[in-house]
């Protein structure tokens, strides 16, 4: 342990804005692109099924028709 | 020739056999990323011993070094990738170009910003125009470049193949832009201060950085991964697997 | 009779709808493949396929019984494919356009007056073809089936905005190609009038 | 041979019938330039310290800019899918329409070139090291905007578009253009730079009318 509390830990020895501004921009930015790559996965789906019923219903409503 | 090479390939290629083999390793990858980068980065910023010219600012290696690294290496494997696809139309690699753009674009201005952040204690500035950090704008041009064209088709597949095009000129050109730069920036004499004067690194803080880069690169290929998973869904998404696939996911859900 | 073109089993998807699915057919020498089919059904998708424009999702299609990935520059050296867009720049004459494509076709034309002239365009050879009607542009368009040599015709909509007289014209001259051993695929939405010896014809239903 | 000949003269009656294509970059360019000492002042000894840089940035802006409607009409009017379709005349078409782009935004730079020398004080010497650098990468310019009109030609949105792929690989050319301006300018050799200037521009005739061929295929493929 190079720190000798979590007072000194949090300070950085006087770098604390440097330091923590580049952890949280890393972890926000890297948490962010997970999150959006997540839910443009569901929402892809989502897409998919929405088409899947759109079709469904083209086709109830030709069957009508006949 | 090189048909009968890669031959062995062809199962991987096939976009549902990938697209379950993604999702099978996704998990552990993710997984094994997040305790590997959090394993380097906790030992980086609490355990090593502080540098004894830069005192506590230089911990902010444990992330500039490695995802300036791996902000290069995601745009050769993307070229690498676009390469394989245009050339033997191999559709699945086409999507991963797109799978792995966004990805090396956060990496790249990750590395930006914690540059930034490094370079105001060490020089003053927020920003020199150093040769490296140049070099790392211009990457996260280039990538910019590729993600904007591939979406500025109504047409998705020609969007990508052009992509792809795109992401292999800029491989070539990155050499001849990267010893451009660094020229040029001895010609200037801005920031002559290298970040790494030291030519050995001590070995209690040499670990932290090699295990934050495997962890960024498994984050990488996790990532990958992830929205590759997404681009075969959209392209296939007139198959009867997706269509199955999506509808089972539903039932499941709810 | 041999056969010059074949499909197998072709779909083709465009915006992640499947135009069609499974289309094979055979065109031995001499033969029309006439496309009908609602807008949006797909034609100019299948044209551009068998052009070698764009590549199928599934099946192949072969020119000579050998696929055309293995033949691309053979099968292009034999193919005069006009599309939706009649491939002339307004801004050139009609002189000018003709000596494009003759010249992209590395074929000469004996004497363009007489030729723009038998199809109407007499007069109207050099001013520019953005004041020219839509009919007329076409024809000039069109006036490369008169000089060129090749084998395989593959014509998007050839006959819009053409009066009677030159639709028979063209078809005459259809005639004759296949009467040479060619092949012609077209779409329209005409009727063809001539009587064709050997005419396929496909009818390509609009699929959700 | 005889069909490139009958293309790029096409690519002329083209330019003949549109004048604006290749005047307006021109006026462009130097509007461009006289805006910047409204900008910054117009002490000499400034304009001169900066001159190097100005000129190139506004070349490869307005280089840039004449290139986006480059296959634009073709495009429209099928032209390039009938040529795609065709196969063998494409790569001639290429080169063509490259030779054209330049003789009509490259060589008026090289030609107006006198007039900046006298808008920003340039020296006897310092005008011959700028004729010789637009000589050269001017070409480069052409050959790397009509890659960019290619690649963006079946793009919904135009422009920007094809301004932000293209700009970045222009960094290299612009370097060394205005290095070896600004070395001349004070009196220290240029030779390397321009035999830098050379090589790109035989690295980007090699490589890029491939590229551009590439990219008008998968742009109606």
């Amino acid at each position: 342990m190079a720190f000798t509390s979590w007072a000194d830990f949090w300070a950085m020895g006087g770098y604390a804005l440097f330091v923590w501004l580049s952890f949280g921009t890393t972890y926000g930015l890297l948490l962010g692109l997970w999150w959006y790559s997540k839910r443009q996965h569901q929402q892809i789906q989502q897409q998919i099924r929405a088409k899947a019923a759109r079709e469904q219903r083209v086709r109830q409503h030709q069957e009508r028709e006949k | 020739m090189w048909g009968s090479m890669f031959r062995w390939l062809d199962p991987y290629a096939k976009p549902e056999t990938l697209y379950h083999l993604c999702g099978r390793w996704l998990p552990y990858l993710m997984t094994l990323a997040i305790a590997t980068l959090l394993l380097g980065n906790i030992w980086g910023l609490a355990f090593s011993p502080p540098d004894y010219q830069q005192g506590d600012s230089y911990r902010i290696i444990y992330i500039h070094v490695p995802s300036a690294i791996w902000s290069m290496g995601a745009y050769s494997s993307m070229a690498i990738a676009a390469f394989i696809g245009l050339v033997w139309q191999i559709r699945v690699a086409q999507w991963a170009v797109l799978a792995i753009a966004p990805i090396g674009a956060v990496y790249t201005a990750i590395a930006l910003i914690t540059g930034a952040a490094w370079g105001k204690p060490m020089w003053g500035t927020w920003w020199v125009w150093d040769a490296r950090l140049t070099s790392e704008l211009v990457l996260l041009f280039l990538y910019l470049g590729v993600i904007a064209l591939s979406g500025a088709f109504s047409e998705a597949a020609r969007g990508i193949k052009v992509a792809s095009l795109l992401a292999i000129v800029g491989v070539v050109n990155l050499p001849i832009i990267h010893y451009s730069v660094e020229w040029w920036n001895t010609l200037h004499q801005g920031a002559t201060i290298t970040k790494f004067a030291k030519p050995s690194i001590d070995p209690s803080m040499l670990w932290p950085l090699l295990i934050s880069l495997l962890g960024l690169a498994l984050l990488l290929a996790a990532l990958t991964c992830l929205r590759l998973r997404s681009q075969i869904l959209i392209f296939e998404q007139h198959r009867p697997w997706v269509r199955q696939l999506v509808e089972q996911q539903h039932e499941e859900q709810s | 009779m041999s056969i010059i073109l074949a499909a197998e089993a072709l779909s083709c998807v465009r915006q992640d709808r499947v135009l069609f699915e499974n289309l094979s057919f055979q065109l031995s020498a001499g033969q029309v493949l006439y496309i009908q089919g609602k807008n949006g059904a797909g034609k100019s998708s299948l044209l551009r396929l068998l052009a070698g424009l764009t590549l199928p999702e599934d099946g192949r299609i072969l020119f000579r019984g050998k696929p055309l990935s293995e033949q691309a520059e053979v099968f292009a050296e034999h193919l005069l494919f006009i599309g939706h867009h009649s491939g002339i720049h307004p801004q050139l004459t009609a002189l000018q356009n003709l000596a494009f494509w003759a010249a992209i076709s590395e074929q000469a034309v004996a004497d363009p007056y007489q030729l723009l002239g038998s199809l109407g365009l007499a007069g109207l050879e050099d001013i520019p073809c953005f004041m020219l009607s839509a009919g007329q542009q076409r024809r000039v368009s069109l006036a490369r089936l008169w000089f060129s040599s090749q084998l395989l015709w593959i014509l998007d909509e050839p006959f819009t905005s053409l009066d009677q007289q030159l639709i028979a014209k063209l078809e005459q001259h259809f005639l004759q190609h296949l009467a040479k051993g060619g092949v012609i695929v077209l779409t329209s939405h005409q009727h063809l009038a001539a009587e064709y010896p050997a005419l396929q014809a496909i009818e390509l239903e609009y699929r959700w | 041979m005889v069909m490139w000949r009958a293309l790029v003269q096409r690519e002329l009656q083209l330019l003949g019938r549109q004048k604006a294509d290749w005047l307006n970059p021109l006026v462009f360019f130097l509007l461009v330039l006289s805006l910047f000492p409204l900008g910054i002042g117009p002490e000499p000894g400034m304009l001169k310290q900066i001159a190097p840089g100005l000129v190139w940035i506004a070349a490869l802006l307005s280089v840039l800019l004449s290139a986006e409607r480059l296959f634009k009409d073709d495009y429209r009017y099928g032209v390039i899918e009938q040529l795609v379709a065709r196969r063998q005349g494409l790569f001639s078409y290429v080169t063509a329409k490259i030779c054209c782009h330049w003789l009509s935004t490259g060589v008026p730079l090289v030609l107006v070139s006198p007039l900046i020398a006298v808008l920003l004080g340039l020296d006897w010497q310092s005008w011959q090291v700028l004729l010789v650098t637009l000589l050269l990468g001017t070409p480069v310019l052409s050959l790397l905007s009509v890659l960019g009109a290619a690649l963006t030609m079946a793009a919904d949105k135009g422009g920007i578009l094809q301004a932000l792929i293209i700009l970045p690989l222009y960094i290299p050319l612009l370097i060394f253009a205005s290095g070896a301006m600004e070395a001349a300018a004070t009196a220290l050799p240029y030779t390397g730079q321009l035999a830098v200037l050379v090589a790109f521009l035989l690295f980007a005739l090699a490589l890029v009318p491939l590229a551009v061929r590439q990219a008008l295929r998968m742009n109606v493929g």
